[in-house]
């Protein structure tokens, strides 16, 4: 399956762009997706290997299995206020 | 009742105190967070702040609700903003309304302290000197049951996992 | 720094924000209490404040200097006001401003418990079934050293004496 | 010496004046001074034994010292805010 992941902040100037398009086995958790975005190195390989990551707008567990269609947004430590 | 919002335009006070207090309402508390010209001892600025908007709606949606849920209040009005703020302008502004001033500053001090452990937001600090950064947070974890405890004295919490970005 | 006011006029809030914040201030609380239409269950068409104008101004700005001094708040600016109110209308206003939050609302809270505790005010409150009462207070006691102390939550402190009118 | 006594909200009420001049022997206490007052019958002798008593706008010990020219109060339980 393909998922659209965003990257923001600090992420996003990491790897460079604010969103990527990833594809995916089915049934491909998010611990598989952040491997798999990692894997393209330069910026993305400097991504913490747990970083948090919202599926649909939750922050979820890395075990999460990831369902097509799915909004993925990868975010550093958030300091709103 | 409650309202929550995050928006680019400045934030106005007399709008957000709109319908408040009602007739029931004994106390009013208002927290303005503003942009400060220090941090840590250096001279700052400005700040720009970048949020993910959908999610951050949601997270300040759900803040407010368990604020007036878990306190006896009559209304919550939260907004936070995001862009390019000049040092004195407001970042985020919260109206709490209720019967009795207790529950107002609990439930004010709790929506500020929830928006800074989850809303995703990010704050990106421009130093006086040239130099600039991106605001240490506070790392998200899966939805966990919101730390409120009945005897919360309306206090900071404990603070979670906070570190520089990955 | 800190401004203490009584006064016989509506409280404007625009009036009690301005200089506030300054650059240095990164958080303002600001509280106001407000007649509501109701007390212990009984529904209430107004309130009259009574208060030892002197007195009432020295008290509230002795508890302004304290609440300065002992948080690290940049100022603090409190009125009480004085005669006829409707339901609705501010009877106390309290502006907090400084470089951080947790000090600004333990200020705001100091000086609100503080004046309940302190100044020589009363309160008329006429009922809409054409009732009237003096509400109880608190008997005021030689100066002691305010009740601040150093672990101080920023919660009420513990009631003194509270009773009817001798 | 001669003082003017200040009465407020329930105890103005209570005496039916805002404030009364009262004659006291030299060196006479605030207790004095409440004894006197409680002593002119009608209202005044329902105001409680141990009010509450400004000089000079604070709150003093009913052992103080009364001198000349203060300005004394008899406060009821305060209720601002």
């Amino acid at each position: 399956m393909d998922l659209d992941v965003l990257f923001f902040a600090s992420y996003r100037e990491l790897v460079g762009t604010p969103s990527v398009r990833i594809t995916l086995p089915v049934d491909a958790t998010v611990s598989d997706l952040v491997e798999e975005v990692r894997a393209r190195g330069e910026g993305f390989s400097r991504l913490p290997d747990r970083p948090a990551v919202a599926v649909n707008r939750s922050v979820v567990p890395h075990a999460h299995r990831l369902e097509s269609g799915d909004e993925v947004a990868f975010l550093p430590p958030v300091a709103g206020g | 009742m409650g309202t929550a919002r995050i928006t680019s335009d400045p934030l106005l006070l007399e709008e957000l105190l709109l319908g408040s207090p009602t007739p029931t309402d004994g106390a009013q508390v208002v927290f303005v967070g503003v942009v400060r010209n220090h941090a840590e001892g250096r001279p700052v600025r400005g700040m720009r702040y970048e949020g993910y908007e959908p999610m951050a709606l949601e997270v300040l949606q759900a803040i407010v609700g368990e604020a007036e849920e878990r306190h006896e209040v009559g209304s919550v009005v939260a907004a936070h903003r995001l862009g390019e703020l000049e040092i004195g302008e407001a970042s985020v502004a919260i109206v709490v309304s209720g019967p009795h001033r207790d529950a107002a500053y609990r439930a004010s001090r709790y929506v500020i302290e929830e928006i800074k452990r989850r809303l995703p937001v990010w704050k990106h600090e421009h130093f006086v000197d040239g130099g600039e950064r991106w605001v240490p947070g506070t790392h998200l974890t899966p939805d966990s049951p919101a730390p409120y405890t009945p005897g919360d004295p309306g206090l900071p919490l404990p603070p979670r996992e906070v570190q520089g970005h990955g």
